[in-house]
């Protein structure tokens, strides 16, 4: 039965396979002779070719279109409408008289968003590791059905973000859900996503619900690396199970959690659609990231000035965080790479 | 008690220490009970509820399972009544059908007696409900709101960007893992440099330059700003690195153009790192939300998740449709993390990228 | 049948040089043995030929055409390499075929070639197989088939017997012996096992430190080594050095150690020179007191039944191996006499060169 | 594994592509695409269906309907056509924001003056300053802003309902007295919009414009109102849970709280009429009630949605006609239960809904009684400007985040700053 299954699968995969063959044959055809003209030392270049033009339509041209309209000033999208150049964007950005209070800056709501990605990613990210080493711990003894409650605690990471908004905001409502098991509890019914006290604890409850397995995988991974030996030497010498945790596991285990405190890190400060769908933002602004001063600034303005300048501007330093935060994960993931032979 | 069973508890209970139970022992299975509870309790209460009448959706304290009002032919009337249980003045509960409510008092009638009709307070009714699957609300959007049509669309785009992806990106891995050439260097870095900038940033830009290629409520529009990926061309490239440089070498030596090395040698043996990619792919691809809510705004352009807002619009609280729709949206998703849920997390987890 | 000539041949990464001037001809259908310790370049040389490195400078010939500027795929060589590099995820009739495919060969020919490879090679029935199902020697088999369908213009071999057990080893080299014999194709083959290259070569280039040390016909170089480089390289057991002094006594010279006083024919020494004195084991007789040139203590005997090796000390000695043929009881830290056998005794100068004892 | 994956990954490619080519049948006719966001299927069937009618019977034109979010309409909606892209036709509610892209289709009406005879005043509040002439389109539905009431609530409490001239004052006081007596969570529950605030803030004397007619949001009235919000949002008269679900100028209704009799007194208007037909049913008996009063007035605010032209060619033209026609617009209005946005139009309802009949006619007798502030208002071209700054403002101060103090002048300033990045300076 099995092989009969294997040999109808090989017979469709061949099938499948004529179109492929026949596209990277065709390919070859030119290939060859773009080959013999440019040499064989010169073929990466044709390789990386597509993969530059993307990159270069996509992200570079708009990344340096992203510099001038940051340096500019309008609500004109095209470019010859605008008006040059200007650092006015950044000005407004930074006036404040005092940072620590969103209060008295100008702009006060990018600076809300920023003490609240800088909130929720400490806390998210924070926590997100408790757990998913907690997690992963406990995924990596000996139990039945590991495969499987790995597999629960990793579904989430598949979800797209605007479904687990809808479930969790579903299931969040004041009439949803987990109210209705607190108030049968004899509770009162809280306003998780409309509290302002409230609304920051529940987005990155959901948040890391919905993240926690991804990087509870990579933790896994981690513990997995750890040599047995060790355990079973530490067993030997009669050491508790506790301090084999924090004098064995841990340390051991730190290179993985500094990359997953880099990773998180990254994703946490460009949250965005998950918090959109869940909370807008509101209440007030207790739950709006920099990202989304961004997207509604420039983009989902609803009836106000698109301010693309102000919104380039406040991309612009967002990304500096995230070239900051990238450049510590390349810094503790570099490994050396193979060596490479000439042609 | 079948043997499994029997061998299951076994194991279960089985100690790892000969003689006691160490407390993180219960620790774990606590905490991996109340996991899978916290982690599916959400979807399957989705589920369920995306079973449910519109009302009883609406209805606080929620049922568990999709009931709906019973309703009943009276003789006389030309629709079906809704059925209640009416306590009487005496104390006493009476089945009454309701044939319309005015102000606070309802106008009820005795199915077993049409002729006469009470008048009943309406605090005084409650409604008498069977176990009843909706499942126009499936339907309905399936068939009124193209939500076929949206299916389709998230498809095509999922599997033309993932293709285009994989072909792209593995070119460009290929490229960077294999040879050794000038430049190679600025290449890496010019795709590490993207790595960090989220679409979410340079999102006016790339719609500005989406609309200059003409591509505004294209489905091109949606595949191709996100193709070419850092992350897959790194992934890619590491797992590239491990092949052995002698059969790039003995395909030289075969007469093999470089192109053919690509596709006959290295592109086969680097399945396990593409399938991880092409997963993500797909991932990304169905997920998508930000972008195509924004280049995309002709109906037949729609994606599902683009949809599924339409129907989550502040106008349209249709919780019975937005509920079934986000079942129909986040299945195929599962169906494919049941099917490979191994490969998927093992590739994950030495992949170490989302 | 194709002629290989490498002309003074540079070879630097970055700013490391790794082969300095490499003179090398290659005969039409001769096997060419290139041998050399670890790390002398003989591997980069190589593949140098099949054009899988570029040289710095220095011409390459194949059948009087330069090359050096040729891509390896277009140099009509074909190469079997250490790890037999087959294609894991093709089958070996497939593997074998990829070459043919790609220099656009019709199916019906691709086919008559790999089923006569194969039937050469006696792997027909494995032909649906993929690699990973095939033994060791099996795949060396598939990476030699697929090296002959192609008829190329010569044979590359980058240590292809290394990863096989002794026994294979000895087995694939007899096979590979009259594999040349039957289709006699220009062959190039790298080893660092001299034992390979004595029992395959028609021509052995024997490379240390990115420099020829010599090249000869087997024998040759097993009996006149060039230096003491190539004279330790080949023959095993090691060929044993002495360090002495050559005493001019009226003509003739005396080779003076602490344990050894030995009258030799080299004529053209330097009087009271320090000389290494190179003797293989199976030069070694083991005879009476009376007419030893060496006293020794036995360290340490190996008994192989057919024949015995002894590890001695000698004063100033600090091991000489022995070869001795047929068995020999004896315990350790006894003496034994030794005599060298006069015709077999090489001398080197202190720069390593080989003292020649014809040119006297 | 691995192959299992790309045999169904490459299964559902040719699937895909085939189905693509399938659908890809091109039509030669002019098309001509509406951008339409809809209040559920209560309008959106009815539209579908006269845009079917009229490509059956022109099939030289091909109208699409693209049904949207309103969400798209505000916020897609500008973006692409700053970039040049967007549809032929809109519904559009922004109407003065957008006039830059509007395109003059007087050449290509059968008759330009039915559009003045009938659309007359709101034909202002699409063109741009300075311009009298431009027909851009027309009003697809007239609003009103105003408070509807659970009246069923109201008889359980044996409270009786307020009539014309009550302040707003009494309407929060009676609405708490329902609440209490009938244990209802809220008592009263407004949409979180600027353009909702702003005609009770009209109501107790707030100008927004300066004597030269240059924006000038906060005056003592709106601070009266504003004030008066937050205060029923501190004392619990107003839940929020509401105002704080979403950030920033987002609207958001209580349509959910109303529709399960949470709330006894709610602040919308005209256009829910359709819908609470609809989704409320035999569930409870509803009312609209005349707008309360303040100092200054007893006003909502007008407002509506238009069909604008953003391309101005001949189907595009016929497109407006046929939907602007007497007969086709009194048909929707008729089933999507609006007030007409058309001066001179006979609709038959399509309803026998006693709560929606008896609401539309309180809402079409308050249009007589809207104030020429709020007229004013809602033709100048930035108010969308002044009812964001006062509603992001206020909800933030609502949740705590500033105080009254402060929104105030944080309203001013952001009008102020919007203008300044509008017409530079």
């Amino acid at each position: 039965m099995e092989n009969i299954r294997n040999q109808t699968k090989i017979f469709f995969l061949r099938i499948l396979n004529i179109p492929f063959a026949f596209l990277m044959h065709a390919i070859d055809l030119i290939m060859w002779p773009i080959q013999k003209i440019i040499g064989v030392r010169n073929m990466p270049y044709i390789f990386l070719l597509p993969n530059l033009i993307f990159f270069g339509l996509f992200v570079i041209i708009p990344l340096g279109a992203n510099f001038f309209f940051s340096l500019s000033s309008g609500d004109e999208l095209l470019f010859a409408e605008r008006e040059l150049p200007t650092t006015k964007q950044y000005d407004q950005l930074f006036d404040c008289e005092s940072y620590l209070n969103p209060n008295t800056c100008t702009e006060d709501f990018f600076w809300r968003g920023v003490y609240n990605t800088i909130f929720f990613v400490v806390f998210q990210v924070g926590l997100m590791i408790f757990f998913s080493v907690l997690t992963a711990v406990i995924l990596n003894k000996k139990i039945i059905g590991r495969g499987f409650f790995r597999s629960v605690f990793f579904f989430p990471v598949l979800l797209s973000p605007v479904v687990v908004g809808l479930i969790w905001q579903w299931i969040l409502l004041k009439n949803g859900a987990f109210n209705a098991i607190i108030e049968s509890y004899g509770g009162d019914k809280v306003s998780f996503l409309t509290d302002p006290s409230w609304a920051m604890a529940s987005v990155i409850f959901v948040s890391i619900w919905a993240h926690m397995g991804f990087y509870t995988l990579i933790v896994l991974a981690g513990l997995q690396a750890i040599p047995p030996n060790l355990y079973e030497a530490a067993e030997m010498d009669g050491t508790s199970r506790e301090r084999i945790f924090f004098r064995i596991t841990l340390p051991l285990l730190m290179p993985n959690l500094l990359v997953v405190f880099i990773l998180a890190s990254i994703k946490g400060v460009q949250t965005f659609d998950e918090i959109y769908v869940l909370t807008g933002g509101g209440p007030g602004t207790s739950t709006s990231l920099i990202v989304q001063y961004i997207f509604t600034t420039g983009f989902a303005s609803s009836g106000s000035v698109q301010n693309f300048g102000l919104a380039a501007a406040a991309s612009m330093v967002l990304g500096v965080v995230l070239l900051f935060l990238t450049l510590m994960q390349l810094y503790f993931s570099r490994n050396k790479e193979s060596k490479h032979q000439e042609i | 008690m079948s043997e499994t069973t029997s061998r299951i508890i076994k194991i279960a209970t089985k100690k790892r220490y000969k003689n006691k139970y160490h407390w993180t022992d219960y620790f774990s299975y606590f905490y991996l009970f109340l996991g899978v509870l916290l982690m599916f309790g959400p979807v399957v209460w989705l589920g369920l509820s995306s079973l449910k009448t519109l009302a009883g959706i609406q209805e606080y304290p929620p049922t568990i399972l999709p009931l709906s009002q019973i309703q009943v032919d009276v003789e006389g009337y030309d629709k079906p009544l809704p059925i209640f249980n009416v306590t009487q003045e005496d104390g006493s509960v009476k089945q009454l059908a309701q044939i319309k409510r005015i102000g606070i008092n309802a106008k009820m009638v005795d199915p077993l007696n049409p002729g006469e009709t009470v008048k009943v307070p309406i605090d005084k009714r409650e409604k008498i409900r069977e176990f009843k699957i909706q499942w126009q609300n499936y339907v309905d959007p399936l068939r009124k709101y193209d939500f076929l049509l949206y299916f389709k669309n998230s498809t095509f785009i999922t599997v033309v960007a993932t293709i285009i992806t994989l072909i792209i990106n593995s070119m460009a891995a290929y490229a960077l893992s294999i040879y050794e050439f000038r430049g190679k260097n600025f290449a890496l870095v010019f795709v590490i440099g993207t790595l960090l900038i989220p679409l979410t940033i340079i999102l006016v830009p790339v719609f500005y330059v989406v609309a200059n290629f003409g591509m505004i409520n294209s489905l091109w529009g949606v595949i191709l700003p996100g193709a070419a990926t850092p992350t897959g061309v790194f992934l890619l490239r590491q797992y590239m690195l491990t092949l052995p440089r002698e059969l790039i070498e003995a395909a030289r030596m075969d007469h093999a153009s470089e192109w053919a090395i690509y596709w006959r040698v290295v592109l086969p043996l680097s399945i396990p790192a593409i399938a991880v990619l092409a997963i993500f792919s797909i991932m990304w691809r169905w997920n998508d939300f930000l972008w195509p809510l924004i280049v995309l705004s002709k109906s037949e352009v729609y994606t599902l998740q683009i949809g599924l807002n339409a129907f989550h619009g502040e106008l349209t609280s249709q919780w019975n449709y937005v509920l079934s729709m986000t079942m129909v949206t986040l299945l195929p998703i599962a169906i494919i993390f049941a099917y490979l849920q191994k490969f998927i997390t093992t590739g994950i987890a030495s992949t170490g990228m989302k | 049948m194709t002629e290989i000539i490498l002309k003074d041949i540079f070879k630097s990464y970055d700013q490391t040089e790794v082969i300095h001037g490499v003179d090398l001809k290659v005969e039409s259908g001769k096997f060419l043995v290139l041998v050399g310790p670890s790390g002398c370049g003989k591997s980069t040389l190589l593949r140098i030929i099949a054009g899988l490195e570029r040289i710095t400078s220095g011409e390459i010939l194949i059948d009087g055409n330069e090359v050096s500027n040729i891509p390896a795929s277009e140099r009509g060589l074909a190469m079997v390499f250490q790890s037999y590099a087959l294609y894991p995820h093709m089958s070996v009739f497939k593997n074998m075929a990829f070459a043919l495919e790609n220099l656009k060969i019709d199916k019906k020919t691709i086919e008559e070639k790999v089923n006569s490879a194969a039937k050469l090679l006696q792997i027909e029935e494995y032909l649906q197989r993929k690699p990973k199902a095939l033994s060791g020697g099996q795949r060396q088999r598939v990476a030699i088939g697929r090296a002959i369908v192609r008829d190329p213009k010569a044979f590359l071999f980058d240590e292809p017997l290394s990863n096989l057990d002794a026994e294979l080893r000895v087995t694939m080299r007899k096979e590979l012996s009259a594999l040349h014999e039957k289709i006699g194709g220009t062959m190039i083959y790298v080893t660092h096992d001299q034992v390979e290259a004595m029992t395959l070569a028609d021509q052995i280039v024997v490379l240390n430190n990115g420099y020829v040390a010599q090249a000869g016909a087997p024998l040759d170089l097993y009996n006149n080594p060039s230096d003491i480089f190539v004279a330790g390289f080949i023959g095993s057991p090691k060929m044993n050095f002495i360090k002495v002094n050559a005493i001019d006594k009226s003509g003739s010279f005396n080779l003076v150690s602490d344990a050894l006083n030995l009258q030799t024919n080299h004529k053209n020494l330097e009087n009271n020179t320090p000389y290494s004195l190179g003797i293989r084991p199976e030069h070694i007789e083991v005879c009476e007191q009376q007419n030893s040139d060496l006293k020794v203590h036995v360290d340490f005997t190996e008994q192989l039944g057919s024949e015995t090796y002894f590890y001695c000390q000698g004063e100033g000695i600090k091991q000489l191996i022995v070869h001795h043929t047929g068995q020999y009881k004896i315990n350790k830290g006894e003496e034994l006499y030794l005599r060298f056998k006069r015709d077999s005794v090489h001398l080197f100068e202190e720069n390593g060169m080989s003292v020649s004892k014809k040119n006297n | 594994m691995n192959f299992k994956f790309i045999l169904k990954a490459i299964s559902v490619a040719l699937v895909s592509f085939s189905l693509t080519l399938i659908s890809a049948v091109s039509f030669a006719a002019t098309d001509v695409r509406i951008m339409w966001y809809g209040d559920g299927d209560k309008e959106n069937v009815p539209i579908a269906a006269q845009i079917d009618e009229f490509n059956a019977a022109n099939p030289d034109i091909n109208v699409i309907l693209d049904i949207v979010p309103y969400d798209a309409i505000m916020n897609t909606l500008p973006i692409q056509l700053a970039a040049g892209e967007g549809p032929d036709i809109a519904r559009v509610t922004d109407l003065g924001g957008l006039n830059k892209y509007y395109a003059d289709i007087t050449p290509y009406v059968a008759d330009p003056s039915y559009y003045e005879k009938s659309f007359g005043p709101f034909l202002n509040w699409y063109r741009k300053p300075g311009d009298a002439t431009s027909i851009h389109g027309f009003h697809s539905t007239m609003t009103v802003t105003g408070p509807y009431v659970n009246k069923t609530l109201f008889e359980q409490a044996g409270v009786d309902l307020l009539g014309p001239g009550a302040t707003w004052e009494e309407w929060a006081a009676v609405s708490i007295e329902v609440a209490e007596k009938t244990g209802t969570p809220i008592p009263m529950a407004w949409d979180r919009s600027g353009h909702r605030v702003s005609g009770p803030a009209i109501s107790m004397g707030a100008k927004y414009f300066d004597s030269n007619g240059d924006p000038k949001l906060v005056d003592d009235g709106l601070k009266a109102m504003t004030q008066m919000l937050y205060d029923w949002h501190q004392a619990g008269t107003m839940s929020k849970d509401l105002w704080g679900s979403v950030s920033g100028s987002k609207y958001h209704a209580p349509n959910d709280w109303w529709n399960a009799a949470e709330v006894v007194f709610m602040m919308s208007g005209s256009w829910q009429i359709g819908r609470f037909a609809n989704e409320v049913g035999d569930d409870f008996d509803w009312w609209a009630v005349p707008a309360p009063c303040g100092p200054a007035a007893c006003t909502g605010m007008p407002g509506g949605n238009a069909l604008l032209a953003f391309n101005a060619n001949p189907a595009v033209g016929k497109v407006m006609d046929y939907l602007s026609s007497k007969e086709q617009l009194s048909s929707f209005i008729g089933q999507v239960l609006a007030i007409p946005g058309h001066l001179d139009l006979q609709v038959d309802y399509q309803t026998d809904d006693p709560n929606a009949k008896h609401a539309l006619n309180t809402f079409a007798g308050a249009v007589p009684t809207i104030d020429q502030v709020a007229f004013d208002l809602q033709a100048h071209v930035d108010n969308r400007i002044m009812f964001n700054a006062i509603i992001s403002r206020l909800g933030q101060a609502i949740v705590g985040e500033m105080t009254m103090e402060e929104a105030w002048t944080r309203m001013d300033e952001d009008v102020e700053k919007q203008l300044k990045e509008k017409y530079g300076g």
